[in-house]
């Protein structure tokens, strides 16, 4: 039953991808398909859970088969265990939860310049959803990577889905590029594992980690450490991300919140032992992730629009993650990394949901627009509060406990382990994010519950209107896991036993992150109207542009690129055609002097006879 | 020095100053009669190597009517009669064609000379009589032969033809 | 007893002689001449290996300046030579109509004077540069072997 | 399966193959002389014609199974000009059997797409009769195991693909700086593709005769199982680089690759279609079965220059496309750098590297005949195929199209669980295994291997770019607003590729069950990297 449930999360969601593109002649029926495909991923991964954690774990269940590869074979096979049956899960909900709101928030067919594409929207998320699944459950390199680009694609699709927008497709391309330059990483690991392990098999992998030699695990590592930078969006492949809120915002908070950038730090987490077994990858990846963490919230602090706020924020908690798995002390010990992971999927896709009930009703992205909803809309002001609370760490809301459980995890490793200066870093990096977290997240519900609404550019008022229930119901779900999914600790899945919080790491962080969600709504009641004025104008436009690293990126990546296709275009006009244009010239010439032989005097044709005749005359003399 | 050799040096220096001048006279008609003797001292030549037969068909065939034909040939395209400096090319180009003779004689009579040596042949002039040729033609050779009488016919309607002309 | 030297010598010298004669020469006919030379050149050649005895020269210094009694029954040193000399009559004939056309037709039989078919020739006509383009190839609406297409077929009936 | 093997080995046998190479040709004939048949008939009859075909194809592919243990079940070996040694020798095992069956589908689907889709100038009837030819000169490239033969067979397919790009070839190109347009297009593609491939085959033919000369025996089963033996090393290196630059020229190797843009953009559709589905292939096709296995030694030596090539090709190929402007052509550039992975995989002389050459062969065949199938009827629509011309917005105004682009592009780039991944992926792993004394790339091959990584990102830049411009934007601002949306028929059309693409993507064994033995003995034989 385990097996077939963890088939057909991954079945489900792919049949009502194909299914909702090739039939559904109507909006209705293509949204009908998308909900089916993802509530059924939901039951399957539900009994899937139930299965894993009451018979245990499965691997290598075959499901593509097995690949001659001309020396040995690769089984493309799945698996499934206490982490991908809690992974697949969370994203089943969510997912399940998008494609329901997206029938309220992408209504209507839209106009001629601006389609909805409602059938090739849902069809998306379905494939996504599967891509995620297969991501999860893989139990070979290669068939994770085959998840793995095909959330890329789906995420280009969906980033994309408004392309009439120039700023759409530029993003589209973005991301799709940023992370396919990281997963050159992954690729390359394969065909590097491939090369001296002879397997990509997950399970062999890990199983000889140690016995493998050390250069070779060191290397893989580092490579999949870049294709997980690049999908996790982390420094400095993390500028793909806040472009890529361009999409709907539902896509937003499936892809880019809850489960496509959390499979970088899945896929830590699933090879650990292999990272753990070489020098220095998690080292990297710690530091990394604390650069990328306090970064992303000091950018996160000083954005205007709230969807990108959230994304700045997305990367900062994803940076969580990966510290939290890369401070591990034991090869089997990537719980408090993933158990933010799971927590993170649950606020954070409640906090763009929100977001997008916010957008929906004003009709912009900016905070500064949606000022005063405290009192038009306490409802959906209750249920930011409660996201904003979790990503803050507030007690007793879910990312509280993740949080502090990472924070603990540094701590240990840092005073009682061997993780030494980087846990260290990783620790004091971890405190102040979380003082900062607080901060934009009290900044944001000042700005979005109780500010005063600016006038709309173009003069109209903002009509105040019921959100549909469409919206709402996901919104009251995704809730449920927001506040309460600490609860689980009490009873905790295999995967999460080794999630500890120790009670002085708590506090600490709990005061520091009520310290700054105080500080920024104290700052509303005391007259100010955004704690982000306290920012020199020029560092909060350079925050809020994400350092400039865009222009770095187009400098030192896209005008080189650029200046060289185009050098190799003209040279394949030019340099690699020239022989053969060379030879039509030689040609000519050599037919143009050569005719000038041709006389037409008798005696010169006979002379040309003598000639060769004495010519091969001496030949034969000479040469007998 | 027998009496054989004797012979055919004089019939053989005879043929080669004639056909010197044939090549060389400034005179039209002079070169062609100078053919005639080139041709005529050569079937001596062929007699004194025992060929009875090809001697006299050189005599008949070449000197009677190949000859003969030059010569309506020449009178036929008004060839100047007397001494013309305009029937040769220029003067590099003759220089030329000087070297390609001596390269063509020096390259010929060096190999041959050096192949034959220091030999000698008797000639058996019974073989070269019109009994044995006659047989070996008509024998051995008789499809050559008969191709041969078809290329003759061939030519003769050819020459007929081409000398017509396009006549409408 | 004859030294083979002697017609060596002799072939040799006609050959030079004929060659010199085939490229120095303006008039057709004199240039003909040349050309008899050089077959004449040939004959003396075939005429005396004719005298060797079967074998060739090589049987002749293996068996000393004898006379050559086992003589190729084919006899095909004179007989080659009658067949050089059926086809020098055959060649003269026809080249000379040539001559005697060339004549008629162009008034002339200099050599030098009859180069329409060469590059140098003052009455060659040909721009270079102009011409290197073949005309279009057939049009696409008719490739080839293939007919008419019905329209234009009706047409041209 | 084995029934069915049965039934053809008691009905036809072997001769089956000849059958199948036989039917089209024989067609083809018929076609060009009966000047009578209306365009409707004629091209009814080829694509029934070609249906057959890929029947017997399918049969033949059956009845040459089982593929386990890499032995040619399916021979046929007459004698044919014995004072030559020439045989009529036929046969057909992994290697050819993707490949036979390729052709087959590939020639279907033009027959049948010019049922309905008309050329621009010119006689359908005749085009289908040069299709036909194609197709059967490549099917007999792919099952003839005669060196002269399969010289022939090479050669047969150049003549009517000659036709089809001089005579119902776009002389309608614009005029670009440097290169002129219009008829003198045309005929410039024509002239290039024909003098560049006959070069190639005339120097594949030296080749060939100097190791037939060598050996004794023109048969290519004999030789590879000689496998170089008798050939001293300078021989094979001699005759090893006149059969691979031959054949690198029709494959197209970075260098001799300059006829093939051209002749892609002049090409009419099904003619583009087959030149990158089949043509291309017989090149490396010639290369897996005549130069690594007989000419092991030599090949090695030349494999790394092959090797610097592909790799040249793939990165400056795609670079290249990031700016090209005509879509047909950016499509012709890019098929250089995917054969670049095909090239590179036989290089490496491993099992790996094999495979995944003979995998991309194929994906690249589906993938590139999708493409061209699409933009050719973009360029129908539009009368362009110039990306600026053809305007933004293709997904609303023409969603079918579009969507069959935007799923080339995407498999174009190698996406994992679609067809074109898995070949470029084990090209590298065997580019990257082939390291050490005894490969054939040496030190080379990490190096390499690191490029071709690298180049699989450069595709996704240029293909993106065309996404971008062409499929997403606003339709309002397209030249051409208003064209139609791809017919059922054209859909129908692309469809098996499109099914083939996603099911080779995610169940490769499909295809890499039946070409592994049949490589590994093909290295065994020839003492390659293992």
């Amino acid at each position: 039953m385990t097996v077939t449930a963890a088939i057909l999360t991954i079945a489900l969601p792919a049949v009502a991808a194909v299914c909702g593109l090739l039939f559904a002649r109507s909006r209705t029926a293509a949204a009908e398909w998308g909900i089916v495909g993802a509530l059924g991923a939901v039951v399957a991964s539900a009994v899937e859970a139930f299965g894993v954690a009451t018979g245990g774990s499965a691997a290598s269940i075959t499901f593509l088969g097995r690949v001659d590869l001309g020396v040995g074979t690769l089984a493309l096979d799945i698996r499934t265990d206490s982490l991908s049956s809690s992974v697949s899960l969370a994203v089943a909900v969510v997912a399940a939860c998008v494609q329901i709101y997206s029938t309220a928030y992408l209504h209507g067919e839209g106009t001629p310049e601006a389609p909805i594409r409602y059938p090739a929207y849902a069809a998306t998320v379905s494939l996504f959803t599967a891509a995620m699944m297969l991501v999860v459950h893989a139990d070979d390199l290669i068939l994770l990577l085959v998840g793995w680009e095909g959330m890329g694609i789906c995420s280009y699709l969906l980033i994309g889905h408004h392309s009439e927008r120039a700023t759409a497709r530029a993003a589209a391309v973005k991301a799709f590029l940023v992370t396919r330059a990281g997963d050159l990483g992954v690729m390359a690991a394969v065909v590097l594992l491939l090369g001296s392990a002879r397997t990509t098999s997950i399970r062999a992998l890990i199983a000889a980690a140690e016995e493998l030699p050390a250069s070779t695990v060191t290397a893989a590592a580092l490579l999949m450490l870049l294709g997980v930078i690049g999908k996790s969006a982390q420094f400095p492949l993390h500028t793909w991300l806040p472009d890529a809120m361009e999409g709907p915002t539902p896509v937003s908070a499936l892809i880019h919140a809850a489960t496509m950038v959390a499979a970088g730090v899945f896929l830590v987490a699933r090879l650990l032992p292999v990272f753990f077994a070489a020098d220095g990858a998690l080292t990297i990846a710690a530091i990394v992730a604390s650069i990328t963490m306090l970064g992303a919230a000091l950018a996160a602090l000083a954005q205007d629009d709230l969807k990108r706020l959230l994304a700045y924020s997305t990367i900062s908690q994803v940076a969580y993650m990966l510290a939290g798995v890369a401070v591990a002390q034991d090869a089997g010990e990537a719980a408090p990394g993933v158990f933010h992971l799971l927590t993170h999927a649950g606020f954070k896709a409640l906090l763009f949901l929100v977001a997008g009930c916010c957008i929906h009703l004003v009709n912009s992205n900016l905070m500064s627009r949606m000022g005063g909803m405290g009192r038009t809309q306490p409802a959906l002001m209750v249920l930011l509060g409660l996201g904003l609370a979790a990503l803050a760490g507030i007690p007793p809301f879910s990312g509280f406990w993740s949080k502090e459980a990472v924070l603990t995890a540094a701590e240990h490793a840092a005073v009682e382990g061997d993780g030494g200066l980087v846990a260290w870093i990783v620790l004091v990096s971890g405190v102040l994010t979380a003082l900062v977290t607080g901060v934009y997240s009290g900044r944001a519900f000042s700005l979005v519950a109780f500010g005063d609404p600016a006038p709309s550019e173009d003069g109209h008022e903002t009509e105040v209107h019921r959100l549909p229930r469409a919206m709402m119901w996901p919104l009251w779900v995704l809730a449920v896991p927001t506040v309460g999914l600490g609860l689980v600790l009490l009873s905790p899945p295999d995967i999460l036993h080794g999630v500890h919080v120790s009670w002085l790491t708590a506090f600490t962080g709990t005061l520091v992150s009520l310290a700054g969600v105080g500080w920024s709504l104290t700052v509303t009641r005391i007259g100010g109207k955004d704690v982000a004025d306290a920012l020199p104008p020029g560092v909060r436009a350079f925050l809020r542009d994400g350092y400039r690293l865009d222009d770095v990126q187009d400098a030192l990546v896209v005008r080189p690129y650029r200046a060289l296709a185009r050098l190799a275009h003209a040279g394949d006009q030019e340099v690699v055609d020239f022989y053969p244009r060379g030879s039509v010239t030689v040609a000519r010439w050599a037919g143009l002097k050569l005719r000038r032989l041709q006389a037409g005097m008798a005696n010169g044709y006979v002379a040309w006879v003598v000639l060769g005749a004495v010519a091969a005359g001496l030949a034969g003399v000479v040469l007998s | 020095m027998s009496g054989a050799e004797l012979l055919f040096a004089a019939f053989g220096l005879l043929a080669a100053t004639a056909a010197f001048l044939a090549v060389g006279s400034r005179h039209v008609v002079h070169a062609a009669l100078w053919l005639v003797v080139a041709l005529g001292s050569l079937a001596g030549v062929y007699l004194v190597l025992g060929a009875e037969i090809v001697a006299l068909v050189q005599l008949l065939v070449y000197v009677g009517a190949v000859v003969v034909l030059v010569l309506f040939a020449l009178m036929m395209t008004r060839a100047p009669i007397g001494i013309r400096d305009d029937l040769f090319v220029g003067k590099g180009q003759r220089l030329a064609a000087v070297l390609a003779g001596v390269a063509v004689a020096g390259l010929l009579g060096g190999t041959l000379l050096v192949a034959v040596g220091d030999a000698t042949v008797d000639p058996d002039t019974a073989r070269g009589q019109a009994e044995p040729i006659g047989r070996a033609v008509f024998a051995a050779w008789a499809l050559p032969f008969e191709l041969l009488s078809l290329l003759l016919l061939a030519a003769l309607i050819g020459a007929v033809a081409v000398s017509r002309g396009r006549q409408k | 007893m004859i030294h083979l030297a002697g017609p060596v010598v002799l072939a040799a010298a006609l050959a030079g002689a004929g060659v010199y004669g085939l490229l120095a020469r303006r008039n057709a006919v004199l240039v003909l001449i040349g050309a008899e030379l050089l077959l004449n050149a040939v004959n003396v050649l075939l005429v005396t290996a004719g005298t060797l005895p079967a074998g060739g020269l090589a049987a002749l210094s293996a068996g000393g300046p004898a006379r050559a009694t086992a003589g190729d029954p084919l006899l095909p040193g004179p007989v080659l030579a009658i067949v050089v000399i059926t086809i020098a009559a055959a060649e003269i004939g026809l080249a000379l109509a040539v001559v005697l056309l060339t004549f008629r037709q162009r008034g002339t039989s200099d050599l030098t004077e009859l180069r329409e078919l060469g590059e140098g020739s003052p009455t060659y006509d040909e721009h270079p540069d102009a011409g290197e383009l073949p005309p279009p190839a057939s049009a696409p609406e008719t490739p080839p072997g293939d007919d008419r297409t019905p329209s234009a077929a009706g047409a041209v009936r | 399966m084995s029934g069915i093997a049965d039934a053809i080995e008691n009905v036809t046998g072997a001769w089956i193959l000849p059958i199948m190479v036989g039917l089209p040709l024989i067609v083809a004939v018929v076609l060009v002389i009966a000047r009578r048949l209306s365009d409707d008939v004629a091209t009814l009859v080829a694509a029934s014609t070609a249906t057959v075909t890929f029947v017997l194809a399918i049969l033949a592919s059956i009845a040459a199974g089982p593929y386990r243990d890499g032995e040619m079940v399916l021979e046929l070996d007459r004698s044919w000009v014995p004072a030559l040694g020439v045989g009529f020798h036929f046969g057909m095992d992994g290697v050819s059997a993707p490949l036979v069956l390729l052709t087959g589908l590939l020639g279907v689907l033009v027959c049948v797409h010019s049922v309905r889709v008309r050329p621009a100038s010119g006689r359908a009837r005749l085009l289908v009769a040069c299709y036909l030819a194609v197709v059967g000169g490549a099917l007999a490239t792919f099952t003839v195991m005669d060196a002269v033969l399969f010289f022939i067979a090479f050669e047969l397919v150049l003549v009517p693909m000659w036709f089809a790009i001089a005579f119902w070839g776009d002389d309608t190109q614009p005029d670009a700086p440097g290169r002129p347009g219009g008829e003198v297009a045309r005929r410039d593609a024509a002239n290039r593709f024909i003098l560049f491939t006959a070069i190639g085959s005339a120097l594949m033919l030296v080749g060939l005769l100097y190791v037939a000369l060598q050996t004794g025996t023109t048969d290519l089963g004999k030789l590879a199982d000689l496998a170089g033996e008798g050939l001293s090393h300078d021989v094979q290196v001699i005759a090893a680089c006149f059969i691979v630059v031959g054949l690198s020229v029709k494959a197209p190797a970075f260098g001799v690759h300059t006829w093939l843009p051209p002749a892609h953009t002049i090409a009419p559709t099904g003619g583009s279609v087959l030149l990158a589905g089949v043509l291309l292939k017989m090149g490396t096709y010639g290369l897996v079965r005549v130069a690594v296995p007989i000419l092991p030694d030599g090949f090695r030596t030349v494999a790394p220059f092959l090797a610097l090539f592909a790799v040249l090709g793939i990165v400056w190929a795609g670079l290249a496309c990031f700016v090209e402007r005509d879509l047909k052509r950016l499509i012709a550039l890019s098929s250089v750098a995917h054969m670049g992975f095909v090239l590179l995989g036989i290089a490496s002389m491993t099992p790996q590297g094999l495979q995944g050459a003979l995998f991309a062969n194929i994906a690249h065949g589906l993938i590139t005949g999708l493409l061209f199938l699409t933009v050719g009827s973009l360029k129908d629509r539009h009368h362009t195929a110039d990306l600026a011309l053809i305007g933004a917005g293709l997904r609303d105004r023409v969603p079918r199209l579009g969507w069959l682009l935007a799923f080339g592009a995407v498999a174009g780039l190698g996406l994992p669980g679609l067809a074109g991944f898995w070949g470029e992926l084990l090209a590298i792993v065997g580019t990257w295994q082939s390291t050490g004394a005894s490969s054939s790339l040496g030190t080379a091959g990490r190096p390499f291997a690191v490029v071709a990584v690298v180049g699989t990102v450069i595709a996704a830049v240029y293909l993106l770019r065309v996404l971008r411009l062409v499929w997403h934007g606003a339709a309002a601002d397209a030249p051409q607003r208003v064209v139609p949306d791809a017919t059922r028929h054209e859909v129908m059309v692309a469809a098996p590729l499109v099914v083939a693409t996603v099911a080779l993507g995610l169940l490769p064994w499909l295809l890499l069950d039946l070409t592994g033995p049949a490589v590994r003995v093909l290295l065994i034989v020839s003492g390659g990297n293992q």
